[in-house]
């Protein structure tokens, strides 16, 4: 029932079982999945690499934050693959079931955008002329995102 | 000390060893720029436990340290 | 490739894969299930009933609108189920893919409230005590929306 | 014409026959109030050849004519 990593395919219809409940009308599951072009650039595979333990924690913490945001939330999962992605291979999902759907569209958003800011996953992209990881340390970052919240932060 | 990504493969393997106990976290990332080849850490967190630490946090012995460069998960 | 009215059980795979495209990196589904309680009331059962040559017209009509407003979604598609559905049964799923998430969750989210204002499909609850078909004509009217807009009229 | 929901049962049937050639949709929305048990259409559109069609609009010969309560799919 809880956040997962993996090295094998996602399975959509898997976490959205996860999620169903007798009292939630509406489910929203976001996919995330390795697109081909980025910037104009044409991307081979990507590799995605994680601090496990600590993905995991900070996974089940932003699941704890939508529940705290959302209390009408009934279930809320994720799950990330890494390791080598092929162009359309899905690297992230996330599914939430709710009462209503406003709070599962809402709380569904909140999710993706937390994992990008404090989730330690890296992607490295591989395109033929070349690779790079991506929000690296040299001044290069693709993302505004990609760097935790100050209240995100230990004394 | 625990790398990844870039920092992985700059260093080329994935732990550094580093006497970090009674330091702060600020004191850490000072030694890290000045004695190693990791070069600036701007834009680089501080893990202290699996949890991002501010730079006045002091590291005790057993702590469990980590390099996050910014993510891009997802 | 287009939408669908159905009897048969909603598969949310199968709609996921027909919005899949190499070019999109996020996909969202919405699925819209069967809830157990409604306003503290207790559903057996619902039955739906649509006018499903204009339903698939006016949810392709939707499917247009979306392109139009959010001309970088790849491909959205919906399927509705009708018939006797059980509580958690799947009666709506709708799948949008984008390059990038913002238009997937706001495309979503607009053709779902956009079915529930122009799309002629109806639901009965069943309940213990009794049974109704909802946003029906005697005033008790359960949603603010289920009325077209008047540009959705002909003159 | 169509009839579906509570329209039908409240008919007992998927449809009635109503001459509506000719007339406006007002004027038939008038008919069927006055002269059908439906009662009022208050909250019900008319649907014309599969759109929904305002008050002013002329019904021709072969319309497809529907009456269609408010919706609660999804």
């Amino acid at each position: 029932m809880g956040c997962t990593i993996t090295r094998d395919p996602i399975k959509i219809d898997e976490i959205y079982q996860q999620v169903v409940r007798r009292e939630a009308g509406a489910v929203t599951v976001f996919v995330g999945t390795v697109r081909e072009l980025t910037h104009g650039k044409k991307t081979l595979y990507l590799e995605y690499e994680a601090y496990e333990s600590m993905a995991l924690k900070k996974m089940e913490q932003i699941i704890d934050e939508i529940k705290q945001k959302w209390p009408a939330v009934k279930q809320a999962t994720m799950i990330h693959r890494i390791g080598r992605l092929e162009i359309t291979d899905i690297a992230i999902a996330i599914a939430v079931s709710s009462p209503h759907r406003p709070d599962a569209y809402e709380a569904n958003r909140y999710a993706i955008e937390r994992v990008k800011e404090l989730v330690p996953i890296w992607k490295k992209e591989h395109w033929e002329d070349g690779e790079k990881w991506i929000g690296n340390q040299q001044g290069t970052k693709e993302y505004t995102a990609g760097k935790p919240e100050e209240s995100d932060l230990l004394e | 000390m625990m790398l990844f990504a870039q920092l992985k493969e700059d260093v080329g393997k994935s732990s550094l060893e580093v006497e970090a106990a009674g330091k702060t976290v600020a004191e850490l990332r000072e030694l890290l720029e000045n004695d190693t080849s990791l070069g600036s850490l701007d834009g680089i967190m501080v893990a202290v436990n699996e949890e991002f630490s501010k730079d006045d946090r002091v590291i005790k012995k057993g702590d469990v340290i980590a390099l996050i460069p910014p993510v891009s998960g997802g």
